[in-house]
């Protein structure tokens, strides 16, 4: 984990409030890693954590939902401008260890990290991803999954529903989640009923992203576990969900 | 070209430079070791420590504000024993004064506490009175100079380590409350820590903090934090270190000038995780431009 | 559609919103005219007012720093004779509750001030209790409850006009300064003024205010301002005045969730003149996107 | 006086740290006057005071130096960007009403204020201006003042010394001076001599700009006046100087 700042390369809206910022990062990273980025001077006074979409070439993406102070200055840089950046932050997936039928399930923004994750694994992959409008940053994918099945609460071009409505554990040897935690929730207990094995990626608020403010814990089985170094990826049957 | 000497002699204890790192923002040094050069410090403060491990609290645990967050971590710490297994070997690495700080939710639980780390190798006990004292209802020990008085007064006895009794900005007199500790023993002073705030979510129409509670800290606290450190140097004759909103050398040098010999650097660690290095490094580029040759010249000048 | 209301009545006075002006901030009114809409407000206070004429403070009187601002103005004012004669009328024109903040350095000031305010047509007095008490050596009168009390005793055998005391976040215990003023007869408690805070000049060496010390305000004071408005709306069956670093209408429903029946905006006035007429509109559109018919229905509800 | 938003026309940099900044205003401005401008959303928090440098067509031209946080903001804008602007604010100078020889002096950044001044004069105006380094701003008065006196502390091209060494009261009607405080208490010390008339633009730190506060109060034979609304414009004979 190095702090350091780094050129933006390009930053690109891909939809609405969704972005695709890439960085001049030359730094090993393993998949569901995350950075903490801060393009600002003043305010606001913390980093943001965001996970790495991809990561080649000397170029780090992040895929990006504006949601206050933080993303929307993120939203406006160009190319050349500068970024603090402290990572790679989280243990990540060790995903060359994964073998079989892999489902990957995220929800909303929880896809960002999916890519990754998608590149690195050499079973068979399919991704189911939810989203509540349009979906977004798909096209990537269909490189590194064999199945795509999308589901949307409002666009009707896709399923209706939850993206949950249409995921069978039944069918995988490994699933890795990524979205909100009611949806991650569901997700864990479906797979506890045929002993799947499933991994999720959690989120908190964070202020250090080095383990030393205990501002991001999240409940597990073993007690108290810090969201950016001892996750930001859990064993789903650890975690005690909150919701 | 002038030479100029940073190094702060302080209870007896050499630091090489003023600057330290506030205690619960800086984990046990380890957390950024690789990030920054800890080595260059002036020295450690650890984590809050008790006698017993604690969870700390549920819930949302930091908020961030205009200026500054607020934190509800509620004293998480493996326990002193665990510390002094796991963590003070690796701590003392560093080459560089390792300062324990001390929490306790009774009297008893502090000199339970200080008894274990006086045989340790540790340099200073930084005794957090800020905590919530469960027998007097969850009243903080720092805010009645009375009580704080018997919790110093208690830890003297027991230890032989330098103490430093770290105050609650939200004590109801800090002068008066500064000086009490000072006459039960106490061979320095910190402030501030944490000051009491709270947030509202208007959506959910409720505390965002279970507690509803929690500490306040950032550069929005500086110019009450550097107001206290100053009416405190003013009026105890032991030394001061300062804290509270330090983001940069220019905060850091008026601390200083109000007096404190030492300084710590808190929540700046997470706006910018080299600002202890490069206030460290600023300081030293102002004394010489200023042509100051040692701190001794401009601390406490106001 | 929902319909929802933003009126609210607070010692018998109509207020049409719950969004006033804070003292020292707006001045007598008319020098925002033409600015904004000064009718649209809840309310105006003015500019503190002694019994005789002060001329304030020498040197520097405002100092910016992050999130807020220090101000040392020194309650100069033209006097309260020369403000009914000169200014109250024209604030009258604006057609909303006027309310005097009464300041004082003796307790004598406070008693023949209010005399001369109770003959007068303005609505309330706002009794500034963070002034510095000359014959108790400089210290405010807001530090300690005993003291307070003393002087609302005082204002309140001499006047009818409803007496809304403002509160120092510097008090010793803020709740019982809360409930001391309340026992004296206080029919409203506002707060908070401003913080104790300094900066210094380390070019100069000097603190950059003459005085030393000066008052602090903004955005960086909410989260303990709110704190202690949730503490004291608690404590008192009066209704409570909130005020500290309101900038946007999310900090003002945070601190009517809080408990206040109404809020006054200061600094926020230097950072954008029309931040109190776009809070008044915010609370308004929150209302109604969250189906809220009426204050009532939130007032206090954490 | 008006709270309004505006968008930049140009931002030109003149030299060094010095800039001029056109906004698309529409007021009726008198010399003399400024505006209290922002830039930012949230840091810093307050507006800075600038003097209208020239008012024409719709475009209020601002000349600044770059001091701090907030003019370093300023320095950075771009045509089409928004500025906050309240004002006109102040007193002015009525410059109409001024007949004879006039004197302008300025020092430093001082000389903002003046081109406007030295447009609405119709007397024989002589400009003295004084630098620390090299002169700026400098050639639009050729078309206003009959005569440009330079001094430079440091630039070896102009007067080497302070401006006032070369600055005769007795010659002139009427006296108009902004600068640094020592620089106007001189020239009215020297003006005191002759006994002719002057005007000073004084400066202090602000925080409303309408006269609300009282934070920027100078110390005047009467009291105390708000140098936002009282002022900026003096009688140089009415200050009492602090220095
Ligand atoms: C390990 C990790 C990886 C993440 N990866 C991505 C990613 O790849 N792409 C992406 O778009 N987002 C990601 N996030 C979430 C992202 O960090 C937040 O959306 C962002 O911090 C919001 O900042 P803001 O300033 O825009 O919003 P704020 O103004 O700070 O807040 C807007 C809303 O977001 C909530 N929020 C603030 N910070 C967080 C946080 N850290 N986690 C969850 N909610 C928060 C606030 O409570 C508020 O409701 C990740 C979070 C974590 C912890
Ligand atoms: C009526 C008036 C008209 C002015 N006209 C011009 C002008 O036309 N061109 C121009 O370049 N400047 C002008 N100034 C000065 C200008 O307002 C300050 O230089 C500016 O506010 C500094 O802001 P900053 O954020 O860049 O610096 P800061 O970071 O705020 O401060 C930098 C330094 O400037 C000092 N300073 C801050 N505010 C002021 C102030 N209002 N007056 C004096 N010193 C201050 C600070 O104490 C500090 O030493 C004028 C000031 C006034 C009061
Ligand atoms: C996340 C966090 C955890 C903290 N934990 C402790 C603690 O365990 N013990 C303690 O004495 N102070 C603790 N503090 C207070 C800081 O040491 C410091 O006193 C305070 O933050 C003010 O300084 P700052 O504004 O520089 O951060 C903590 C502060 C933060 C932000
Ligand atoms: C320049 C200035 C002058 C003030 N003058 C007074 C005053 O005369 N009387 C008073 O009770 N409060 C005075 N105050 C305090 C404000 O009314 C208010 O209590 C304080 O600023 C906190 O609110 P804010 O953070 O919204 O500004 C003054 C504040 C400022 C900034
Ligand atoms: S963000 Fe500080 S411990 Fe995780
Ligand atoms: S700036 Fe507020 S009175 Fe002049």
């Amino acid at each position: 984990m190095e702090y350091k700042e780094v050129l933006v390369y390009s930053n690109v809206k891909v939809q609405d409030d969704i972005y695709v910022l890439s960085l001049e990062i030359e730094d090993d990273v393993r998949a569901g890693q995350f950075y903490m980025l801060k393009a600002w001077e003043e305010e606001p006074i913390l980093a943001r954590p965001i996970s790495v979409h991809s990561s080649e070439n000397g170029i780090v993406k992040f895929a990006y939902q504006v949601k206050g102070r933080g993303t929307k200055i993120l939203s406006s840089l160009k190319a050349e401008d500068k970024v603090y950046v402290l990572g790679p932050v989280g243990n990540g997936l060790y995903t060359e260890k994964f073998k079989g039928k892999i489902a990957l399930i995220s929800g909303g923004i929880g896809i960002a990290p999916m890519l990754q994750i998608a590149k690195g694994l050499e079973g068979e992959v399919d991704l189911y991803a939810g989203f509540n409008k349009s979906p977004y940053l798909i096209d990537e994918f269909k490189k590194y999954c064999k199945n795509i099945h999308i589901a949307s609460e409002r666009d009707t071009a896709y399923y209706r529903g939850f993206i949950t409505e249409i995921f069978n554990p039944f069918e995988y040897n490994i699933v890795i989640c990524c979205g909100p935690e009611p949806m991650m929730k569901r997700v864990v207990d479906m797979c506890k009923i045929y002993a799947t094995p499933v991994y999720v990626l959690m989120e908190n608020k964070m202020a250090c992203g080095v383990g030393a403010c205990l501002g991001c814990t999240c409940n597990t089985k073993e007690g108290k576990k810090r969201v950016c170094v001892d996750g930001p990826v859990f064993k789903g049957t650890d975690v005690v969900f909150s919701a | 070209m002038w030479f100029s000497v940073l190094n702060v002699k302080f209870c007896g204890v050499d630091f090489k430079n003023p600057v330290l790192v506030a205690s619960g923002t800086f984990g046990f040094g380890v957390e950024y070791d690789g990030i920054i050069d800890i080595t260059r410090l002036g020295g450690l403060i650890t984590k809050g420590l008790t006698l017993n491990k604690k969870e700390g609290n549920e819930g949302v645990r930091i908020h961030e504000v205009r200026g500054g967050m607020l934190n509800s971590i509620g004293l998480q710490n493996p326990g002193i024993d665990e510390f002094i297994e796991k963590h003070l070997q690796r701590m003392k690495e560093f080459k560089v004064p390792i300062i324990v700080n001390l929490g306790g939710s009774s009297i008893e639980d502090y000199v339970k506490g200080a008894e274990i780390l006086d045989k340790t190798e540790i340099d200073m006990i930084e005794l957090n009175i800020s905590c919530p004292n469960v027998k007097e209802g969850g009243m903080n020990f720092g805010i009645k100079s009375s009580i704080a008085k018997e919790v110093v007064n208690r830890v003297r006895e027991v230890t032989k380590k330098p103490i430093m009794v770290k105050l609650s900005p939200n004590a109801e007199d800090i002068v008066d409350m500064a000086v009490k500790c000072v006459e039960a023993g106490a061979d320095a002073i910190s402030l501030v820590n944490t000051f009491k705030g709270m947030a509202v979510d208007i959506y959910k129409r409720k505390p965002v903090f279970n507690n509803i509670f929690a500490g306040y800290s950032g550069p929005a606290i500086k110019p009450i934090a550097l107001r206290m450190v100053y009416e405190v140097s003013k009026a105890v004759d032991v030394p001061v270190c300062g804290l509270g909103g330090i983001v940069d050398y220019k905060d850091a040098i008026e601390f200083i000038m109000a007096g404190a010999y030492l300084i710590q650097i808190g929540t700046a660690n997470f706006i910018n995780p080299r600002a202890s290095i490069e206030i460290i490094e600023g300081i030293e580029k102002f004394m010489i431009e200023q042509n100051i040759k040692s701190l001794d010249e401009i601390r406490g000048i106001i």
